[in-house]
């Protein structure tokens, strides 16, 4: 959270900058299957941000020091291209990356049916090529879109989306500007069916009560993002959406 | 960080005792370990902690240099935190670069203390554009019995509120105490037998599933939160803790406040 | 990357098809995939583009950095190529430190450009000693089929065509287009079941032996080679596929110039 | 070696800065079990220096490639924790602590009966909380204290102390003005039991008379240190000291 | 390529400023067995180049996950030593040895008889010790007779040299300062048997004149090669040369 | 370096031998191996030599860089010593990141060479506070048949002794021999058999004890001392061996001395 200055990011109809309501998503496009070696793939555009997303496996587990015995290992690695952003990112070791693929991966194998497949790993491979703000959801929402175009069994869908507080008040799905100069961002990582939760961090300074309506706007939202995600998989098979 | 194999027999019995509302060491669900603070026992740092909880020890040190300040931020100086988990700290840590287990201690830790603000980085000026303090604070584990985030994020800040910056030795004034606007505290909350619980030890760590880290700031604001591990939960499940978390961060405080040295 | 075992199964039936003229999937000796190029899908980069080659799918693009001239070459900025093949582009890639290949194809890409001249590292300089561009271009592949070479080669040199020099974010004057001389192409061949084939996919690279990238200017000049892989060749073999890339350059420009964008 | 500077380290009536006579060595305290989840473990309060050291095992040694047929392995790591020093240390690679890690092994190694445990590993952790001057023999005392602490079956215990010379005096057991002034430093491993030595090294310049003396003070202040260390596992076993 | 700059380096009666023809090879010697510990190996002078090649081998391929069932592994390295250049190189990881040491490989298994030894390695290592201009040419030589000296069986030898072109003219084998002032380097490795080439490289400019020129002096030359290479096993072994 | 298995038959052959006071290769118990030493033979290094000893073989290279002196001690240049044993050197030496015998090797010389005083780091300095030298010794093994911390130093010092501060070439001078105030020589001794023996080779070393490391200066000062390996010895054998250290420096002064070049 940047947090400092008192840019105003509100217009005075209680809009923001670009037109949004407090609690509209930016525009969300996914397609499956554009990873055309991958045993499944998703690619999400959701504002200008880029993910692509692909899962390999299952498949032998080695080196057998990471196998299990009594179930699959997920395998997931969250990177951002050097590309991706305004200043250039170096290849190589990142902490921000290194944790936001292991949360990633934890939300993951909260879904997953690991039991089904053990000795066996599968690798999820989450690919940031824009990045506007929000990229940890976004990527795991294209992950979770690449496990089942991988039809790989999960016993719900993870849907992730953030919210925050910009200028006092509270917002969904931040952009780049709002989360510069906003003051927290809560994303959660929901499942659709049960409205349990898998994936959850929070930084920055949020009263009880503004807490309270970030996670209802997240709650609301995960419906819309669920159905987006539903049709992305209709589209290439077929299914009813 | 090694896997270590999980006994199905060890979450078999971890249930059980859950459903008889029991632990495994005899404790309340929301009951912490013993816990023993010790402040600046070491010399050398410029303010320093050690947290005994249970049978895990940590320690915490705080260093300051000098940095020149970023180009953006010309007013202020910096901070970091960085978690090492060296193999003194029980048989499954291993040696080499650092695990996602200690970037993830390392991460949420200064996270908590960054966003709650404690630390003006715009004190930590010195001279704008060219000189500003910048503050390290190092975690050491010595003993892992489980929950290091709490045993680390308490060794933090009491280490922050006991440090003094070291003006003299790098010419630039007279020391002072370091000063902090709050302080946050964080609770950690573990899944264990199907129910969380506070301050879980090494073996509940083990036969557990996903746990929970609350940062409270004074004022009951939340600054940071987050989910590790395999396994999902609930509104109802989160409001619990929340509470509970609420009511431990005050007792937390009074014990920290207990301590001040002068 | 790591090693799949070849069967002999694989070698044998690619012998048979080059025996009778005929590839795995039904294309002539000298016939490129289905090939479709995309200019600047990447909004944050200052130039890019995506290439598929049949199953193959890569990204270029391009950053530009201020960086302070090397005291010997006061007035010249710099070039820098990158390849990151990660784990996504395919099963045998691995995470880690980068490969023999990465390294290789890296290298051999930005030897096509920087030798052909294309980039004029003297109009590159700002303020002579003090500030010159530095021009990074990062290779990135999402699907590997099979020779990303030429794909990375093809969405370098576009990336480059469609870039802007961001000299109002750096405040250095106004925003201006990345100025080329001349348009390096690479056109590379492999040799499977004992005659080379352009543009191979991923299974006659499995299967085949060495193989030759040929980078070649406007003029017919050449500007970089290298043998890859296990294998020898004869100097009529060499002289056959030189022909073959001279006339498929010519194609690709074309191709390349119809992208331009204004 | 500092080594240069004419700054004035001895009084005059003999005595050293601290008060110390020559061939006095500083306060040492050692208390054993400070590790609870280690099998041994010890801390070294000398002087300023804080060393705490751990043993794990014996256990499996893996990977196969360092275990060895027919004796156990001794896996040493020294360390210096980053706030132990006045100018922090960052962690990693430190061609030093690596150093001190293979000598320290060396001469545990020395005593150790390895051929007890074939195809095992034992792992002996040395953490430098806080430091003053001689932190390698802090740290092999405390290493050997631990290995006595679980019950590892050993020929003898090593015995670790420093001397060296200042202002043209040799000196026993150097603080850290003394040595950063001083002309040399020869920390030694001794077995009490047998006089033999299993660590040695020295840098910088001793005459043949001097280095003689100095080896004398360590020889003399071995006795002295290891029924420091025989207390304090007495202290904990209840045997007599 | 430096390719700037109008430095002359030719002479006006079209000799080069050491005196050579523009066809001319610098000085070569070879000899056989110079690293006693090993199973193989050469030392080329090549004008102040000097390169040493060492060859270990055939030996059980591990860790197992390089092994081939089917044929011998090439492990290939080629180092530059820190001093061997006016800058020094800091050892470590590096990007353009690596590269060389992949392309030598590439052209040395080519003509060893892989599939003799299934399951097993053969290490070839190469150190530069001294550079001019054309160090991997000289070092894949070296590495070629090091491997016939280790008796492992080759369809043929490979010889390696280059031309360039300095000044508009093209030329064989270029020392340093042709090499910084040329307009192009054509490396290649030839098998003087067959006239077959295992490796190739090229960076700079080349007319397709001036690349058939170029092409056909280092043909020539590399019998030239071949015969140093001979007898200098020949002059270890008493074959007659 | 991978660790070779030691048949216990070398073990028992090596004592059989030492009970009848001989060697493996014939040589008296204090004998060094024949040794050659070659100065100046890398053109590009402002100093080397290579040193033979049996069938040891080593390099050494001096390099002179340009630095800024510490703030802490402006009118002083710098030394670095640093051992590359690169697998060309024998069968166990692995590639990779430095190994811990390769670290105790570089470290151990560049002590000998620093803590002698024989380079005046005050005599390093070209303008104080902004440049002055660094010299590098770069240590680079060919091949390894026991001992090479000896044959290391002895390769250094001479190396050291023939260099040419490049002050031309970096503009800052004219072109001058690098002084030396002494010679400090390394004499090491191996426990073989159950005693000590002067320059072990390598099946000595593999079937051997602990050894020691002595670093002697021109006035029989001692300046560096370091026991290596498994293994415990009396204040006696120390005696024996610092004794034939002394003898066994000064024949190797006089080699050395003769070697000079002008």
């Amino acid at each position: 959270m940047g947090g400092y200055g008192d840019v105003q990011m509100l217009n005075e109809d209680g809009t923001r900058m670009d037109g949004r309501r407090p609690d509209e998503l930016r525009k969300i496009e996914i397609e499956v299957g554009v990873v055309p070696v991958a045993d499944g793939s998703a690619r999400v555009q959701w504002g200008t941000n880029l993910a692509i997303a692909a899962v390999y496996g299952p498949m032998e587990a080695h080196p057998r020091k990471i196998s299990r015995q009594d179930r699959c290992v997920l395998d997931v690695r969250y990177n951002m291209a050097p590309f991706s952003v305004t200043d250039r990112i170096r290849p190589g070791f990142n902490r921000r990356s290194r944790e936001i693929g292991k949360v990633t991966a934890n939300a993951l194998e909260s879904v997953v049916q690991l039991e089904l497949y053990p000795r066996s790993k599968i690798r999820v491979e989450i690919e940031i090529m824009c990045a506007e703000a929000g990229t940890r959801c976004v990527g795991l929402t294209a992950a979770s879109v690449a496990l089942a175009d991988a039809g790989i069994p999960m016993t719900d869908m993870v849907v992730s989306v953030a919210s925050g507080k910009v200028n006092g008040v509270v917002i969904l799905d931040l952009n780049k500007e709002e989360d510069n100069y906003g003051d927290a961002d809560l994303p959660m990582g929901i499942l659709p069916n049960s409205g349990e939760l898998v994936f959850l961090q929070m930084d920055g300074d949020l009263s009880p009560e503004d807490f309270q309506e970030a996670w209802d706007y997240n709650m609301g939202a995960a419906k819309e993002i669920h159905e987006i995600m539903v049709a992305a998989l209709a589209a290439r098979y077929g299914g009813d959406d | 960080m090694s896997i270590p194999l999980v006994p199905g027999l060890l979450r078999d019995h971890l249930r059980e005792l859950s459903e008889r509302d029991e632990r495994v060491d005899g404790r309340g669900r929301l009951e912490g370990r013993p816990l023993e603070v010790e402040v600046n026992p070491i010399e050398r740092a410029e303010g320093s902690a050690r947290v005994r909880m249970g049978d895990t020890i940590v320690y915490a040190g705080v260093k300051f240099q000098i940095m020149t300040p970023y180009s953006d931020r010309p007013d202020q100086g910096g901070l970091m935190t960085s978690a090492e988990i060296r193999p003194i700290a029980g048989r499954n840590w291993e040696p080499g670069p650092p695990s996602e287990e200690s970037i993830e201690l390392g991460r949420v830790v200064d996270r908590g203390i960054r966003e709650s603000g404690c630390i003006d980085v715009n004190k930590l000026c010195i001279l704008p554009g060219e000189k500003a303090w910048q503050v390290i604070i190092d975690l050491h584990a010595i003993s892992d019995d489980g929950n290091l985030f709490d045993a680390f994020a308490l060794a933090a800040i009491v280490a922050l509120r006991n440090a003094t910056l070291p003006a003299e030795r790098f010419d630039v004034g007279e020391d002072e105490r370091l000063e902090l606007s709050c302080t946050p505290i964080m609770c950690s909350y573990h899944k264990v037998g199907g129910r969380f619980v506070y301050d879980a030890n090494g073996e509940e760590e083990l036969g557990g599933d996903e746990r929970i880290h609350i940062t409270l700031g004074d004022d009951g604001h939340v600054h940071s939160l987050q989910k590790g591990l395999r396994g999902a939960f609930t509104s109802e499940e989160f409001n619990d803790i929340m509470g509970a978390a609420r009511a431990r961060r005050e007792e937390l405080m009074q014990l920290v406040e207990s301590l001040e040295q002068d």
